[in-house]
Protein backbone atom coordinates (compact mmCIF):
# COMPACT_ATOMS: atom_id res chain seq x y z
CA UNK A 1 0.00 0.00 0.00
CA UNK A 2 0.99 3.49 -0.85
CA UNK A 3 0.18 6.75 0.44
CA UNK A 4 -1.17 9.39 -1.60
CA UNK A 5 -2.15 12.68 -1.32
CA UNK A 6 -3.45 15.43 -3.30
CA UNK A 7 -3.05 18.92 -3.10
CA UNK A 8 -4.96 22.10 -4.41
CA UNK A 9 -7.45 22.46 -7.43
CA UNK A 10 -6.72 18.35 -7.90
CA UNK A 11 -7.19 17.45 -4.38
CA UNK A 12 -10.83 19.36 -5.12
CA UNK A 13 -11.06 17.64 -8.38
CA UNK A 14 -10.81 14.05 -7.17
CA UNK A 15 -12.75 15.01 -4.39
CA UNK A 16 -10.22 13.80 -1.36
CA UNK A 17 -7.06 14.84 0.35
CA UNK A 18 -5.70 11.15 0.55
CA UNK A 19 -6.11 7.86 0.15
CA UNK A 20 -4.38 4.87 0.40
CA UNK A 21 -3.75 2.87 -2.71
CA UNK A 22 -2.16 -0.73 -3.89
CA UNK A 23 -0.67 0.01 -7.31
CA UNK A 24 -0.81 -2.67 -9.42
CA UNK A 25 2.87 -4.06 -10.61
CA UNK A 26 2.71 -2.50 -14.05
CA UNK A 27 2.76 0.91 -12.53
CA UNK A 28 6.57 1.74 -12.35
CA UNK A 29 7.15 5.78 -13.34
CA UNK A 30 5.30 8.62 -12.25
CA UNK A 31 3.39 8.58 -15.70
CA UNK A 32 2.38 5.02 -15.44
CA UNK A 33 0.69 6.36 -12.32
CA UNK A 34 -1.06 8.90 -13.64
CA UNK A 35 -2.42 7.23 -16.25
CA UNK A 36 -3.69 4.08 -14.07
CA UNK A 37 -5.20 6.98 -12.02
CA UNK A 38 -7.05 8.84 -14.59
CA UNK A 39 -8.54 5.19 -15.48
CA UNK A 40 -9.29 4.05 -12.23
CA UNK A 41 -12.76 6.33 -12.64
CA UNK A 42 -14.43 9.21 -13.78
CA UNK A 43 -13.06 11.77 -11.06
CA UNK A 44 -9.44 10.62 -12.22
CA UNK A 45 -10.16 11.10 -15.56
CA UNK A 46 -9.55 14.92 -15.82
CA UNK A 47 -5.50 13.80 -15.34
CA UNK A 48 -5.38 12.29 -18.98
CA UNK A 49 -5.63 15.98 -20.09
CA UNK A 50 -3.60 17.30 -17.27
CA UNK A 51 -1.10 15.03 -17.39
CA UNK A 52 2.03 17.62 -18.39
CA UNK A 53 0.52 20.22 -15.91
CA UNK A 54 0.24 18.39 -12.38
CA UNK A 55 3.09 17.45 -10.31
CA UNK A 56 4.17 14.50 -9.05
CA UNK A 57 6.59 13.75 -5.55
CA UNK A 58 7.55 10.56 -4.60
CA UNK A 59 8.20 10.49 -0.92
CA UNK A 60 8.43 14.12 -0.59
CA UNK A 61 10.42 14.59 -3.56
CA UNK A 62 9.41 16.41 -7.08
CA UNK A 63 9.98 13.77 -9.80
CA UNK A 64 9.10 13.45 -13.62
CA UNK A 65 7.01 11.64 -15.31
CA UNK A 66 9.27 9.13 -16.39
CA UNK A 67 11.00 8.80 -13.63
CA UNK A 68 10.61 4.89 -11.54
CA UNK A 69 8.60 5.32 -8.52
CA UNK A 70 8.40 1.84 -7.53
CA UNK A 71 8.78 1.64 -3.62
CA UNK A 72 7.90 4.57 -2.53
CA UNK A 73 5.51 5.19 0.57
CA UNK A 74 4.61 8.22 -0.01
CA UNK A 75 3.16 9.70 -3.82
CA UNK A 76 1.37 13.11 -3.95
CA UNK A 77 -0.04 14.67 -7.14
CA UNK A 78 -0.32 18.49 -7.05
CA UNK A 79 -0.78 21.49 -9.11
CA UNK A 80 2.40 23.72 -10.54
CA UNK A 81 3.33 25.70 -6.98
CA UNK A 82 2.52 29.32 -6.25
CA UNK A 83 4.54 29.54 -2.94
CA UNK A 84 6.99 32.24 -2.24
CA UNK B 1 31.90 28.18 5.73
CA UNK B 2 29.22 26.90 8.06
CA UNK B 3 26.28 28.49 7.32
CA UNK B 4 23.14 28.27 9.90
CA UNK B 5 19.70 27.67 8.39
CA UNK B 6 16.64 27.82 9.76
CA UNK B 7 13.33 27.61 8.04
CA UNK B 8 10.21 27.24 9.54
CA UNK B 9 6.45 27.15 8.34
CA UNK B 10 3.68 28.81 9.88
CA UNK B 11 -0.02 29.20 10.40
CA UNK B 12 0.11 32.31 12.59
CA UNK B 13 0.47 35.95 11.07
CA UNK B 14 4.54 37.27 10.86
CA UNK B 15 5.50 39.89 12.81
CA UNK B 16 8.35 40.58 9.88
CA UNK B 17 9.87 43.56 12.45
CA UNK B 18 10.47 41.06 15.02
CA UNK B 19 12.07 38.45 12.89
CA UNK B 20 14.31 40.92 11.37
CA UNK B 21 15.09 42.48 15.13
CA UNK B 22 16.10 38.43 15.85
CA UNK B 23 17.95 37.97 13.00
CA UNK B 24 19.91 41.38 13.01
CA UNK B 25 20.82 41.53 16.77
CA UNK B 26 21.98 37.84 16.73
CA UNK B 27 24.40 38.56 13.34
CA UNK B 28 28.34 38.12 13.88
CA UNK B 29 30.44 41.07 14.32
CA UNK B 30 32.03 40.47 11.39
CA UNK B 31 28.36 40.10 9.30
CA UNK B 32 29.02 43.06 7.44
CA UNK B 33 25.74 42.45 5.27
CA UNK B 34 22.22 41.72 5.83
CA UNK B 35 19.65 41.73 2.83
CA UNK B 36 15.89 40.46 3.67
CA UNK B 37 12.85 39.94 1.64
CA UNK B 38 9.35 40.38 2.66
CA UNK B 39 7.00 39.10 0.41
CA UNK B 40 2.90 40.11 1.55
CA UNK B 41 -0.33 39.49 0.59
CA UNK B 42 -1.69 41.98 -1.98
CA UNK B 43 -5.40 43.12 -2.07
CA UNK B 44 -4.99 43.99 -5.79
CA UNK B 45 -6.66 47.35 -5.25
CA UNK B 46 -9.61 45.93 -2.80
CA UNK B 47 -9.91 42.76 -4.90
CA UNK B 48 -8.81 40.45 -2.56
CA UNK B 49 -9.91 40.09 0.88
CA UNK B 50 -7.39 37.41 1.58
CA UNK B 51 -5.13 34.23 -0.01
CA UNK B 52 -5.56 30.85 1.53
CA UNK B 53 -2.10 29.13 0.99
CA UNK B 54 -2.28 25.39 1.39
CA UNK B 55 0.99 23.81 1.61
CA UNK B 56 2.48 19.77 1.86
CA UNK B 57 3.58 20.01 5.23
CA UNK B 58 6.88 17.94 5.57
CA UNK B 59 7.55 18.45 1.99
CA UNK B 60 7.55 22.33 2.29
CA UNK B 61 9.97 22.36 4.99
CA UNK B 62 12.11 20.10 3.00
CA UNK B 63 12.06 22.02 -0.21
CA UNK B 64 12.68 25.52 1.50
CA UNK B 65 15.78 23.68 3.78
CA UNK B 66 17.11 22.73 0.03
CA UNK B 67 16.51 26.12 -1.25
CA UNK B 68 18.55 27.31 1.59
CA UNK B 69 21.38 24.55 1.79
CA UNK B 70 21.83 25.23 -1.96
CA UNK B 71 22.49 29.07 -1.42
CA UNK B 72 24.79 28.68 1.49
CA UNK B 73 26.87 25.85 -0.67
CA UNK B 74 26.81 28.31 -3.79
CA UNK B 75 27.56 31.85 -1.58
CA UNK B 76 29.91 32.71 1.79
CA UNK B 77 26.75 33.35 3.94
CA UNK B 78 26.80 32.73 7.32
CA UNK B 79 23.22 32.73 8.27
CA UNK B 80 20.31 31.99 6.33
CA UNK B 81 16.46 31.97 8.24
CA UNK B 82 13.38 31.56 6.03
CA UNK B 83 9.79 31.72 7.08
CA UNK B 84 6.90 30.88 5.28
CA UNK B 85 3.28 31.15 6.02
CA UNK B 86 0.07 29.23 4.96
CA UNK B 87 -3.68 29.14 5.98
CA UNK B 88 -5.54 32.82 5.06
CA UNK B 89 -3.66 35.88 4.77
CA UNK B 90 -4.84 39.41 4.81
CA UNK B 91 -3.78 42.05 2.88
CA UNK B 92 -0.78 43.52 4.18
CA UNK B 93 0.66 40.52 5.74
CA UNK B 94 3.76 38.80 5.38
CA UNK B 95 3.42 35.26 3.62
CA UNK B 96 7.46 34.71 3.22
CA UNK B 97 10.65 36.16 4.64
CA UNK B 98 14.09 35.31 3.79
CA UNK B 99 17.44 37.00 5.10
CA UNK B 100 20.63 36.06 4.68
CA UNK B 101 24.07 37.58 6.59
CA UNK B 102 27.33 37.61 4.60
CA UNK B 103 31.00 39.60 4.95
CA UNK B 104 30.04 41.41 1.80
CA UNK B 105 26.59 42.25 0.15
CA UNK B 106 26.53 40.65 -3.31
CA UNK B 107 26.22 37.01 -1.24
CA UNK B 108 23.38 38.10 0.82
CA UNK B 109 21.56 39.74 -1.76
CA UNK B 110 21.99 37.29 -4.23
CA UNK B 111 21.21 34.64 -1.61
CA UNK B 112 18.33 35.76 -0.64
CA UNK B 113 17.01 36.39 -4.67
CA UNK B 114 18.09 32.85 -5.32
CA UNK B 115 15.95 31.83 -2.28
CA UNK B 116 13.15 33.79 -3.68
CA UNK B 117 13.00 32.66 -7.20
CA UNK B 118 13.25 28.70 -5.53
CA UNK B 119 10.54 29.30 -3.50
CA UNK B 120 8.17 30.37 -6.03
CA UNK B 121 8.51 27.31 -8.24
CA UNK B 122 9.89 24.47 -5.97
CA UNK B 123 8.18 24.63 -2.59
CA UNK B 124 4.62 22.76 -2.45
CA UNK B 125 2.38 26.19 -1.70
CA UNK B 126 -0.40 26.74 -3.64
CA UNK B 127 -2.49 29.92 -3.08
CA UNK B 128 -5.80 30.96 -3.78
CA UNK B 129 -7.83 34.03 -3.33
CA UNK B 130 -10.70 35.38 -1.87
CA UNK B 131 -12.99 37.98 -2.84
CA UNK B 132 -14.05 40.85 -1.00
CA UNK B 133 -17.72 39.74 -2.08
CA UNK B 134 -17.20 36.99 0.68
CA UNK B 135 -16.16 34.29 -2.58
CA UNK B 136 -13.66 32.02 -2.69
CA UNK B 137 -11.76 33.34 -6.04
CA UNK B 138 -9.74 31.20 -7.99
CA UNK B 139 -6.41 29.41 -7.38
CA UNK B 140 -3.41 31.38 -8.60
CA UNK B 141 -2.02 30.25 -12.06
CA UNK B 142 1.66 29.55 -11.93
CA UNK B 143 3.55 32.43 -13.90
CA UNK B 144 6.08 31.58 -16.87
CA UNK B 145 8.19 34.83 -15.59
CA UNK B 146 8.78 32.59 -11.97
CA UNK B 147 9.96 29.66 -14.17
CA UNK B 148 12.31 32.06 -16.03
CA UNK B 149 13.38 33.75 -12.68
CA UNK B 150 14.30 30.37 -11.64
CA UNK B 151 16.26 28.90 -14.84
CA UNK B 152 18.78 31.81 -14.41
CA UNK B 153 20.51 30.22 -11.49
CA UNK B 154 20.78 26.69 -13.35
CA UNK B 155 24.49 26.29 -13.70
CA UNK B 156 25.66 24.55 -16.90
CA UNK C 1 4.41 56.06 -10.98
CA UNK C 2 5.23 57.90 -8.04
CA UNK C 3 7.45 56.63 -5.90
CA UNK C 4 7.46 58.47 -2.24
CA UNK C 5 11.93 58.51 -1.63
CA UNK C 6 13.25 59.53 1.75
CA UNK C 7 16.62 59.88 2.20
CA UNK C 8 18.40 60.81 5.78
CA UNK C 9 22.40 60.92 6.62
CA UNK C 10 22.09 60.87 10.40
CA UNK C 11 25.06 61.11 12.86
CA UNK C 12 23.50 59.20 15.51
CA UNK C 13 22.83 55.39 16.18
CA UNK C 14 20.24 53.65 13.44
CA UNK C 15 18.02 51.06 14.91
CA UNK C 16 17.82 48.98 11.78
CA UNK C 17 14.73 47.12 13.10
CA UNK C 18 12.68 50.21 13.99
CA UNK C 19 13.40 51.65 10.74
CA UNK C 20 12.46 48.71 9.04
CA UNK C 21 9.26 48.44 10.91
CA UNK C 22 8.31 51.84 10.19
CA UNK C 23 8.57 51.02 6.09
CA UNK C 24 6.99 48.09 6.61
CA UNK C 25 3.88 49.69 8.26
CA UNK C 26 3.22 52.46 6.12
CA UNK C 27 3.16 49.84 3.15
CA UNK C 28 0.54 50.04 0.78
CA UNK C 29 -1.91 46.97 0.03
CA UNK C 30 -0.90 46.69 -3.15
CA UNK C 31 2.99 46.60 -1.99
CA UNK C 32 3.27 42.58 -2.47
CA UNK C 33 7.52 43.02 -2.12
CA UNK C 34 9.87 45.00 -0.10
CA UNK C 35 13.46 44.25 -0.10
CA UNK C 36 15.63 45.68 2.36
CA UNK C 37 20.07 45.92 2.94
CA UNK C 38 21.79 46.71 6.25
CA UNK C 39 25.06 47.63 5.60
CA UNK C 40 27.00 47.09 8.90
CA UNK C 41 29.96 48.07 10.40
CA UNK C 42 32.15 44.52 10.74
CA UNK C 43 34.88 43.76 13.56
CA UNK C 44 37.23 42.68 11.09
CA UNK C 45 37.91 39.71 13.47
CA UNK C 46 38.52 41.95 16.77
CA UNK C 47 40.94 44.09 14.94
CA UNK C 48 38.77 47.36 14.50
CA UNK C 49 37.31 49.04 17.46
CA UNK C 50 34.97 51.14 15.02
CA UNK C 51 34.66 52.69 11.32
CA UNK C 52 34.87 56.55 11.34
CA UNK C 53 32.69 57.83 8.32
CA UNK C 54 33.53 61.36 7.20
CA UNK C 55 31.02 62.94 4.53
CA UNK C 56 29.90 65.92 2.42
CA UNK C 57 27.39 67.69 3.82
CA UNK C 58 24.65 68.82 1.22
CA UNK C 59 26.52 66.64 -1.13
CA UNK C 60 25.91 63.82 0.61
CA UNK C 61 22.18 63.70 0.37
CA UNK C 62 22.08 64.94 -3.06
CA UNK C 63 24.07 61.75 -4.40
CA UNK C 64 21.44 59.92 -2.44
CA UNK C 65 18.81 61.52 -3.65
CA UNK C 66 19.88 61.42 -7.17
CA UNK C 67 20.23 57.30 -6.96
CA UNK C 68 17.30 56.97 -5.39
CA UNK C 69 15.44 59.07 -8.03
CA UNK C 70 16.82 56.70 -10.27
CA UNK C 71 16.13 53.49 -8.89
CA UNK C 72 12.26 54.97 -9.33
CA UNK C 73 12.43 56.03 -13.10
CA UNK C 74 13.93 52.44 -13.66
CA UNK C 75 11.87 50.23 -11.70
CA UNK C 76 8.14 50.31 -10.81
CA UNK C 77 8.62 51.15 -7.33
CA UNK C 78 5.90 52.91 -4.85
CA UNK C 79 8.32 53.58 -2.29
CA UNK C 80 12.63 53.68 -1.40
CA UNK C 81 14.23 54.97 1.96
CA UNK C 82 17.70 55.22 2.40
CA UNK C 83 18.96 56.15 5.59
CA UNK C 84 23.32 56.53 6.37
CA UNK C 85 25.07 57.30 8.73
CA UNK C 86 28.50 59.79 9.36
CA UNK C 87 30.50 59.39 12.98
CA UNK C 88 32.04 56.80 15.12
CA UNK C 89 30.27 53.54 14.01
CA UNK C 90 31.20 50.71 15.98
CA UNK C 91 31.44 46.85 15.02
CA UNK C 92 27.53 45.91 14.44
CA UNK C 93 26.36 48.97 14.24
CA UNK C 94 24.90 49.71 11.16
CA UNK C 95 25.68 52.21 8.83
CA UNK C 96 23.54 51.79 5.90
CA UNK C 97 19.76 51.10 5.19
CA UNK C 98 18.35 51.25 1.98
CA UNK C 99 14.40 49.90 1.41
CA UNK C 100 12.56 49.55 -1.51
CA UNK C 101 8.77 48.29 -2.06
CA UNK C 102 7.05 47.56 -5.36
CA UNK C 103 4.30 45.16 -6.45
CA UNK C 104 6.91 42.43 -7.10
CA UNK C 105 9.81 41.25 -5.85
CA UNK C 106 11.96 41.55 -9.15
CA UNK C 107 11.80 45.52 -8.72
CA UNK C 108 12.45 45.31 -5.01
CA UNK C 109 15.25 43.61 -4.75
CA UNK C 110 16.99 45.24 -7.76
CA UNK C 111 16.89 48.79 -6.47
CA UNK C 112 17.80 47.69 -3.69
CA UNK C 113 20.88 46.44 -5.31
CA UNK C 114 21.38 49.27 -7.40
CA UNK C 115 21.17 52.08 -4.98
CA UNK C 116 23.86 50.19 -3.18
CA UNK C 117 26.15 50.19 -6.02
CA UNK C 118 25.59 53.65 -6.15
CA UNK C 119 26.29 54.58 -2.76
CA UNK C 120 29.47 52.53 -2.97
CA UNK C 121 31.28 54.78 -5.34
CA UNK C 122 29.22 58.01 -6.08
CA UNK C 123 28.07 59.01 -2.48
CA UNK C 124 30.61 61.50 -0.72
CA UNK C 125 31.61 59.30 2.53
CA UNK C 126 34.75 58.38 3.05
CA UNK C 127 35.60 55.02 5.66
CA UNK C 128 38.58 55.28 7.99
CA UNK C 129 39.74 52.34 10.97
CA UNK C 130 40.20 53.25 14.39
CA UNK C 131 42.03 49.76 16.01
CA UNK C 132 41.60 47.80 18.84
CA UNK C 133 44.65 49.14 20.38
CA UNK C 134 43.58 52.57 20.52
CA UNK C 135 45.22 54.20 17.91
CA UNK C 136 43.53 55.38 14.05
CA UNK C 137 44.12 53.21 11.25
CA UNK C 138 43.97 54.05 7.78
CA UNK C 139 41.73 55.07 5.58
CA UNK C 140 39.79 52.46 3.96
CA UNK C 141 40.75 52.47 0.32
CA UNK C 142 37.71 52.11 -2.53
CA UNK C 143 37.47 48.77 -4.47
CA UNK C 144 37.82 47.87 -7.87
CA UNK C 145 35.10 45.54 -7.59
CA UNK C 146 32.39 48.13 -6.32
CA UNK C 147 33.64 50.15 -9.90
CA UNK C 148 32.76 46.79 -11.42
CA UNK C 149 29.39 46.51 -9.82
CA UNK C 150 28.42 49.97 -10.58
CA UNK C 151 29.37 49.62 -13.80
CA UNK C 152 26.93 46.36 -14.40
CA UNK C 153 23.66 49.30 -14.21
CA UNK C 154 24.91 51.37 -16.73
CA UNK C 155 22.75 51.14 -19.86
CA UNK C 156 24.37 51.29 -23.16
CA UNK D 1 35.92 83.94 -4.59
CA UNK D 2 35.30 80.17 -4.72
CA UNK D 3 34.65 78.41 -1.40
CA UNK D 4 36.73 74.97 -1.30
CA UNK D 5 36.38 71.67 0.72
CA UNK D 6 38.59 69.56 1.19
CA UNK D 7 37.79 65.96 2.68
CA UNK D 8 39.22 62.57 4.45
CA UNK D 9 43.03 62.08 3.15
CA UNK D 10 43.03 65.27 0.44
CA UNK D 11 41.62 67.05 3.99
CA UNK D 12 44.51 65.74 6.34
CA UNK D 13 47.24 66.26 3.70
CA UNK D 14 46.31 69.86 2.89
CA UNK D 15 46.10 70.62 6.57
CA UNK D 16 42.44 72.22 6.22
CA UNK D 17 38.70 71.71 5.85
CA UNK D 18 38.26 74.69 3.67
CA UNK D 19 39.09 77.78 2.55
CA UNK D 20 38.23 80.70 0.12
CA UNK D 21 40.47 80.83 -3.04
CA UNK D 22 40.30 83.87 -5.58
CA UNK D 23 41.31 81.60 -8.91
CA UNK D 24 43.02 82.89 -11.36
CA UNK D 25 40.84 83.26 -15.16
CA UNK D 26 43.24 80.75 -16.52
CA UNK D 27 41.83 78.07 -14.52
CA UNK D 28 38.88 76.51 -16.30
CA UNK D 29 38.79 73.03 -16.16
CA UNK D 30 38.61 70.76 -12.59
CA UNK D 31 41.98 69.50 -14.13
CA UNK D 32 43.70 73.15 -14.21
CA UNK D 33 42.14 73.66 -10.76
CA UNK D 34 43.96 70.69 -9.23
CA UNK D 35 47.56 71.70 -10.87
CA UNK D 36 47.02 75.24 -9.54
CA UNK D 37 46.25 74.01 -6.18
CA UNK D 38 49.53 71.67 -7.32
CA UNK D 39 51.77 74.67 -8.07
CA UNK D 40 50.55 76.49 -5.06
CA UNK D 41 52.60 75.36 -2.44
CA UNK D 42 54.27 72.41 -0.80
CA UNK D 43 51.43 71.07 0.90
CA UNK D 44 49.24 70.39 -2.17
CA UNK D 45 52.62 69.40 -4.50
CA UNK D 46 50.92 65.36 -3.86
CA UNK D 47 48.28 66.48 -5.93
CA UNK D 48 50.50 66.34 -8.84
CA UNK D 49 50.72 62.48 -8.59
CA UNK D 50 47.27 61.93 -6.80
CA UNK D 51 45.92 64.23 -10.19
CA UNK D 52 44.10 60.85 -11.86
CA UNK D 53 43.21 59.72 -8.11
CA UNK D 54 41.29 62.42 -6.71
CA UNK D 55 37.75 63.39 -7.13
CA UNK D 56 36.26 67.16 -7.77
CA UNK D 57 33.15 68.29 -7.15
CA UNK D 58 31.83 71.42 -8.84
CA UNK D 59 28.46 72.78 -6.62
CA UNK D 60 28.05 69.20 -5.32
CA UNK D 61 28.01 67.91 -8.72
CA UNK D 62 30.54 65.28 -9.47
CA UNK D 63 32.86 66.45 -12.34
CA UNK D 64 35.72 65.28 -15.15
CA UNK D 65 39.18 67.06 -15.08
CA UNK D 66 37.99 67.91 -18.50
CA UNK D 67 35.37 69.77 -17.79
CA UNK D 68 34.48 73.35 -16.73
CA UNK D 69 34.27 74.63 -13.52
CA UNK D 70 34.48 78.73 -13.93
CA UNK D 71 31.50 80.06 -12.01
CA UNK D 72 31.06 77.20 -9.73
CA UNK D 73 30.42 78.70 -6.21
CA UNK D 74 31.67 75.84 -4.35
CA UNK D 75 34.33 73.11 -4.74
CA UNK D 76 35.59 70.05 -3.33
CA UNK D 77 38.82 68.12 -3.56
CA UNK D 78 38.59 64.51 -2.23
CA UNK D 79 39.64 60.91 -2.67
CA UNK D 80 37.81 58.04 -4.09
CA UNK D 81 34.39 57.37 -2.74
CA UNK D 82 33.84 54.34 0.48
CA UNK D 83 30.61 54.99 1.39
CA UNK D 84 27.86 52.60 1.53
Amino acid sequence: MVSVKYFAWVRERVGMGEEDIALPASVETAGDFIDWLAARDDEFAFLNEQKLVVRVAADQQMVSLHDDIRGAAELAVFPPMTGG
Amino acid sequence: MACAITVSVVGERIDPARVFDAFDTSSADDDGAIAQFCGRCRGESGRLTALEIEHYPGMAEAQISSAASNAASRWPISRITVIHRHGKVHPGETIVMVLAASRHREAALEAVQYVMDYLKTDAPFWKREWLTDGTQGPWVEAKASDDKAHKRWEQP
